[in-house]
């Protein structure tokens, strides 16, 4: 390799070389450094961005509620570090919460940007390292490449150079895990922050990839549904199952069959974000998908179990460890697609497609890694048609018959181990019981509220497959379980955020809500259907994606209608958006990023620190994480939390080790300064949280609605938002809130319709001093409002302190 | 059976049965009776009530333990069963309590000052675990379960019971306070 | 960014672009293609040498010994996975002990990779992208790389395409630790496996970048020696104490002291592998390192707890996490220096030096990060000689003065909780006893054992600082700790390779052993030294490298001299040589490939099976890593692995959850082709594990000079193997192997000293023909010796099978 | 104190203090005498000894084991001590031994099968709990400690002991052989 120095300086020479310029690396970097117009952190490393995440951990601290006590890095140990106290290596129990916390975060950024590097390496290799990045409309295409490494990427091979970065900066976080690194549990959060912000490039870098490239809608409006469900699918059918995350394979699955006309001969659906962007695929300017979206990773092993597949394609990412077994217990062939997932099978990759299809269709082989996209379409198609008959003459299903279930259920002793292992304790026991005497009911009650995970079944004595007897009781419950999820669209536009942007800062849209994450809920999907309807209802902004979105779809109202076609799905108040897949996530913070952009006018490249401190001192977003359960929801609550958008999972996030929560009560940490003379500003203590845990639908509601509100909030805006947040707390919680008064900084904070009731609890309870005649406070607030003021943390952003 | 010179009522140490463990700590299984006698000897025991307590039967013994003068702090969606109580309920998010109850500085949910005693009752199993994992680990306040599950985190604990016996064994703790 | 095609073009237009291009990617990769001498799997992904792996596990398979039986990656855990159950996600025990290793694996990469990327950086920024790569006598002067990626790096620059692979590699194994994905154990192996190989890429980058700038020595014979121990510091001179890996901050300061003449003024030492590159460091020729090495991580807290060291700088890597903690009580300032490890300390970077160190002097400041590594040496040096003398007025130490030692000995209740908590659990109580009645002989016994790790303190209800305790019983022995290490040499130079190459590969030398790794030791730091003896007297060559090379040269003889000057440093039978540092493995498992590339004439570029095919069967070699402890060590044992070269660890090793062991006695497995005609010849089972541990010193003797045998031994290199096989078990074991008699293909084979007595054995015990007459073996042995059969596990290598 | 119907030489289950754990099973704790019969009722016992036995007191007593007809795995380099000692003893790597003892293909080491129960003693703690972790997870065979130490993922295991109750213990147990 040869490096040719910085200069001006003529390349004639190089002329009789054949050669590709990869990238002109150098360029780029010198480029960034000579416009003015490039932040201060242009590509940062771990320790560029610290100064700021001290000061959200100074209002935000990590509180550590550790799922073990134990370490058991290294072979010094194990140690026990409970109490904090020190291990072998000198770390602490809190440290190691800490270094927890951030593996997790960087192994779901890594899932993000591996799965971006796979998708690029493919979409190049077919559309070239030239292929413009089209997303729609919009200049700011890439808005957190750009604001976090500085350069603004304008086709498919400018990509990688993001993804180089975000893999030498995962490499550096790894490190860190190793024992006899940082000792600092402050240090890991701070490294944790910077994985979650990595996580956010990768994720963009995934999903603007393949909308560049794959006929997704780009920023569309009216994009089409996708059919959604157990229930939807034909079963009469063959059937093609397809799991994962990354779309490439399976396009090449829709193309075989639009290639034969198959369309009406073969379902074709999938489980998790596989199933959300094979919906995407084809499918800009509102053209149908083909495919079916079956359900999030909850549903992987009941609709397995269910023997409606024929074939399996996986590919990667929330793909069942057991999908092999299972499969093979049912007899449908399983084909695995990527590096990640390969179960151990045979590479068929280079052999004859007659030689695979025949070993699968016969059984001779459970499965097959093929790594050939264009024989896995061609495989999957023909497998599935040519075993389909097969398969169903033997009528092949886990699921018991009548008097298989009467036997297990009778069989059952009662002993509860099952109750013990299922993750949400469901009341399995009683639940047998009642179908001992004919009540089928509270099996089936179990079906949605069950997380499908199966691990009843090894721990029960008397080995009763606990989730078959479930499903066996809920067979109509699945019939029924069909909706509608509409297309994910991709990123929020530029003409959007400008309509928008305004509303949003001022308070008068009362608050973005994303509802992102998988199918951990506590009480069922139905949880995440409540709490959109809710917030939809009272004008919020609800942007869906991944599993959310899915799940979301379920249901129907009177009218047959799902919450999609009840709401529009533009970006403006009591909209109902579906970004997208997983990877779609990037969108949602980037809607922060380009309000910042171009309502505000900020400049974003390299800019990362003002911008989240912008974000988190006036846009009213708040995420939701309801189901989270794997590392990556981590990664991305983390991207989240260091621009400064606040994200509430349900209880099983507890067992993400770690939470940022502020303490209302130290008055000191609730301060900002007025950007426009230095001023420290007392300001009301939301987002009161960066991430916390809420235990129920119910107390979710007030604190999304409380959130919400932002230092920037006109009065308008802070009275359509305190309005929402009391009228929340007394509908979900009976009581007016606690603390509703610390968000009134005058009368005209005040909720019109409850003004003179909340004027006397003023009063009274408060001892504030008010004006009857004039229904003015004339004191009490402990912050005043001024519409001009300019809140931040940043006091170098103050007037009086460019340096 | 003889426990302490008194006669067990309802038995609740039995079926301590754990599926994972957190370390080499777990719960002391508690009989309602001591369960009681510790919190009447606490100077400042704080009963934190979780979303199940809005079943009918659990929250009539909520109350009555509220009653007897024991602050209440409401997680979840609890509130809604204490608002015409006549009970010192509070609404809190419990994993805010959980940053809070370690905080020195923390004036209490009613500005009285700090809790020595955390009594759980009719939370999420995994939830309520969490969230005693980290006062366990990072607080010295002491942790009692009177919950229907076995709440291996918390520092005693009853056992597994079934609904009948647990509303006994509540009925029995509130004899003794 | 713009991308220019492949093919010939003029870039004329270029001209007025100010640009660096930093490097020409594609070009490279376009070559590789092209030239004909490049193997099939340059830069393999996670699949491309899978094949290989699946090889290697049928006949070394993995056996999980868990140290936890649950996971608790997500949160729809944590789930008990005992008894190989499925987890919520379907993953059984064993697939996630083999997840487990995989991630330790790429966490060790990460760590050596991580620490590449860092000092690559630093040295191209310092010396200039172009700067050559120069490691001596050598043209093959990357065989890692080379192997591994299929180019040749000339300069620095072009380093960092092979880390720009690595790291893309890493993250898309991290990728696989995410839930849900990967599912298969033998999967995650192959996973493993990757993981290594790539770690030694990583590792040979930091190394080679070092050597070709640094002015280390480049594959010397007579490098000089570096004082050692706790022992060689004079307490009275202001001392620097350095703690970690990475030499790029520590240069600055020995360029400092050299600037200013201090060399007599003050002490430098250093901890672990930073040490050893200090004193490596402008020791090219022959020169003799200013600094000297303390010892490995064992002695970190003693040496901390002493009050010796004035100031601690820190880098990266095998620190401890309490340094901060523990300095500060002592007040040593705290100097850190990379974003790996910051402790929460402030970034002083671009402060004023003066006010830096008076902030340190004064202890307004227990420590300061400083990132600009010119501060870092003139900060470290005279706060060292500011604070020194204060320092030593007030006596600053932790160990405690006569009174308080008897004090603390009689407040010990014998409670053994210590004793739990120890990891080696050393017999404390008894040695309290001991002291009790005025005997330290017991307390002091411990000194050696212990590993330092003071986990007996925090669970001692009578707060006694045991490790203090044992430190102040051991005052004597701690000065006596002293001894010499052999500056690191690098690389084994092509010559030496040229004139050693066929004495391996025939056995007439009986083989390498590469002692390397940490301080973990089952009985205490000598065992490393009598097994080095041993070996060396018997005419292995003894490669050392890391901790292990430090812990050797702890022990002297009669005459006082240690190993290093028993025994010269030449790459040839009966020499003992120190590569150098951590990173300097790469050496040990590039000395292999270069004895295929140049002994043997292979190709090597991207031809990695192949080679690891040579290196399994006709490399006699055996890495010992006897101290192992981190993630790093698995990582460096599982690059060896994949290369063919066997592993064993100490018992504490069997906390790294899994081994690679074969089945002797599962005769099918024991066999490899012969490349001449692609016949099935049965081997003897060696090497009989890839990774194993062993419970004693005395135990891995005999082990080590068994899996020193190779099918391509000739009857001279078998007759020598074996001798010391038989001779090491006889003398460390009281009797004949079991297995002895399985090597022996004819009479020739047998030791020449005890032929008669075991071709009695041979007859009597295990039924062969033996011709008493000529002393010839008739029959019995189930293979025969063919000195020109062409031992290979690859068919493709057969003559008649090329494709 | 009775067990059982007999009454106790030698109490071995006290101090089974653990200080990690592995999950949520430990080691049961075992009485001599019972250790004693269970080894006698085994079909194949297999008495696997480390280094730790040339201690001259072990050894002795780990000899009369052997000459009760229990062969011995003699692992680490404990091998030295049984050399001349008529017992059936063979030396193994005590991590092959993990594997072959999972693998029903493997004939012992004696080529006279599988064996059925395991008995350890006089191996370093973390190195046996680890071999026996892979044992407990991944075969369906028993084994038993009778070591100083407790060894918690034995199936049973003698408590902490000092070194003479524990020579007393294996006295007792031999006599119940």
């Amino acid at each position: 390799m040869s490096q040719i120095k910085t200069g001006n300086f003529s390349i004639e020479e190089l002329e009789n070389v054949h050669i590709t310029i990869g990238s002109v690396v150098g360029a780029i970097e010198k480029e960034a450094e000579v416009e003015e117009d490039v932040g201060p952190t242009p590509c940062p490393g771990i320790k560029d961005l610290r100064e700021w995440d001290f000061k959200l951990f100074n209002r935000y601290e990590p509180i550590y509620t550790p799922v073990c006590d134990q370490c058991c890095y290294c072979t010094f140990g194990k140690c026990d570090l409970s109490k904090n106290k020190e291990g072998a290596c000198g770390i602490d129990l809190a440290s190691h919460q800490a270094r927890e916390f951030l593996l997790r975060v960087i192994t779901g950024a890594a899932a993000h940007s591996a799965h971006g590097r796979h998708l690029l390496h493919y979409l190049i290799d077919k559309y070239g390292a030239d292929h413009p990045i089209d997303v729609g409309a919009s200049n700011l295409k890439t808005p957190i490449i750009q604001l976090v490494t500085g350069s603004q990427p304008e086709t498919l091979g400018d990509l990688e150079k993001a993804l180089d970065y975000v893999e030498e900066q995962l490499t550096q976080l790894l490190a860190t895990i190793q024992v006899g690194q940082e000792g600092a549990s402050i240090d890991f959060e701070s490294k944790a922050l910077h994985g979650g912000m990595i996580d956010h490039v990768g994720m963009e870098v995934s999903d603007v990839a393949q909308i560049s490239c794959l006929n997704m809608p780009k920023s569309e409006e009216n994009t089409s549904f996708s059919e959604l469900g157990m229930g939807c699918i034909d079963s009469d059918k063959p059937m093609v199952l397809t799991i994962g995350h990354n779309v490439a394979a399976v396009t090449h699955i829709i193309d075989y069959i639009d290639e034969k006309g198959l369309d009406d001969e073969i379902e074709l659906g999938g489980l998790c974000c596989t199933a959300l962007d094979m919906s995407r695929y084809k499918s800009e300017g509102g053209a149908s998908p083909i495919s079916k979206v079956i359900g999030p990773i909850s549903k992987e092993l009941k609709f397995i179990r269910s023997g409606v597949p024929d074939v399996i394609v996986v590919d990667e990412q929330c793909v069942r460890a057991d999908v092999l077994r299972e499969a093979k217990e049912l007899s449908m062939p399983v084909i695995a697609t990527n590096e990640k997932i390969m179960y151990g099978l045979k590479d068929r990759t280079n052999d004859d497609v007659e030689d695979i299809v025949s070993d699968l269709v016969s059984g001779k082989e459970a499965g097959a890694l093929i790594l050939d996209f264009d024989k896995v379409g061609e495989i999957a198609v023909r497998v599935a048609r040519e075993i389909a008959p097969v398969r169903k003459d033997k009528g092949l299903t886990a699921i018991p018959s009548d008097t298989e279930f009467q036997e297990l259920v009778n069989r059952c002793i009662h002993c509860q181990l099952c109750e013990n292992a299922c993750p949400v304790n469901l009341p399995i026991s009683d639940a047998f019981r009642a179908a001992e005497s004919e009540d089928m009911g509270e099996l089936e009650k179990l079906h949605d509220l069950c997380i499908g995970c199966g691990k009843c079944e090894p721990v029960c004595p008397k080995d009763i497959p606990v989730l078959n007897v479930i499903e066996k009781a809920s067979k109509k419950a699945i019939r029924e379980e069909r909706g509608r999820v509409r297309v994910g669209r991709g990123q929020i536009s530029d003409p959007e955020i400008r309509e928008e942007g305004v509303n949003l800062v001022l308070g008068t849209t009362p608050g973005i809500i994303a509802m992102v994450g998988c199918s951990n809920y506590p009480e069922g999907t139905k949880d995440i259907y409540k709490i959109a309807d809710e917030m939809l209802r009272r004008n919020y902004i609800v942007v869906v994606s991944g599993c959310a979105a899915m799940d979301l779809g379920m249901y129907q109202d009177d009218d047959g209608n799902t919450l999609y076609e009840k709401y529009p799905a533009k970006f403006s108040k009591g909209n109902l958006i579906n970004v997208g897949s997983c990877v779609s996530n990037s969108h949602i913070a980037a809607t922060a990023i380009k309000v910042a952009a171009i309502f505000a006018q900020r400049q974003i490249s390299g800019n990362y620190e003002e911008i989240a401190d912008y974000v988190m001192n006036r846009i009213g977003a708040t995420a939701l994480a309801w189901g989270a359960y794997s590392q990556k929801a981590s990664a991305i609550a983390s991207g989240c939390n260091r621009l400064g958008i606040p994200v509430i999972v349900g209880p099983h996030g507890s067992k993400y080790r770690r939470a940022l929560i502020g303490r209302p009560y130290s008055e000191e940490k609730w301060t900002v300064y007025d950007a426009r003379n230095g001023e420290i500003m007392p300001i009301a203590s939301v987002p009161e949280f960066l991430i916390t845990t809420a235990g129920s639908v119910e107390e979710v509601m007030p604190m999304l609605a409380k959130n919400c509100i932002r230092p920037s909030d006109n009065n308008m805006g802070r009275m359509i938002k305190l309005t929402h947040y009391i009228e929340l707390s007394q509908k979900y919680l009976g009581v007016l809130p606690n603390d509703w008064h610390i968000f009134v900084r005058n009368e005209q904070d005040l909720p019109l319709a409850k003004r003179d009731e909340l004027l006397k609890i003023l009063e009274s309870e408060h001892g504030w001093e008010i004006d009857w005649k004039k229904k003015k406070i004339l004191s009490g607030p402990s912050m005043k409002f001024d519409i001009s003021a300019q809140p931040t943390n940043l006091e170098r952003l103050c007037r009086g302190q460019e340096v | 059976m003889s426990w302490a010179g008194g006669v067990i009522m309802v038995e609740t140490t039995k079926n301590t049965a754990i599926s994972t463990t957190w370390g080499t700590k777990i719960a002391k299984p508690v009989q309602p009776k001591v369960a009681g006698k510790l919190i009447s000897k606490a100077k400042r025991p704080l009963l934190v009530v979780g979303g199940d307590v809005l079943d009918e039967d659990l929250l009539k013994r909520a109350i009555q333990i509220g009653k007897k003068g024991i602050p209440i702090a409401a997680t979840g969606h609890s509130m809604k069963g204490f608002v015409d109580a006549d009970v010192d309920a509070k609404y809190v998010n419990i994993h805010s309590l959980g940053l809070y109850l370690g905080d020195p500085q923390w004036h209490g949910l009613d500005g009285n000052g700090q809790y020595d005693l955390i009594i759980v009752l009719a939370h999420k199993k995994y939830y309520i675990n969490q969230v005693l994992s980290g006062i366990r680990n990072f607080t010295d306040l002491k942790t009692l379960s009177i919950d229907r599950n076995y709440i291996q985190n918390a520092d005693m604990s009853f056992g597994k019971l079934d609904k009948e016996t647990h509303l006994k064994a509540l009925d029995e703790l509130i004899e003794n306070l």
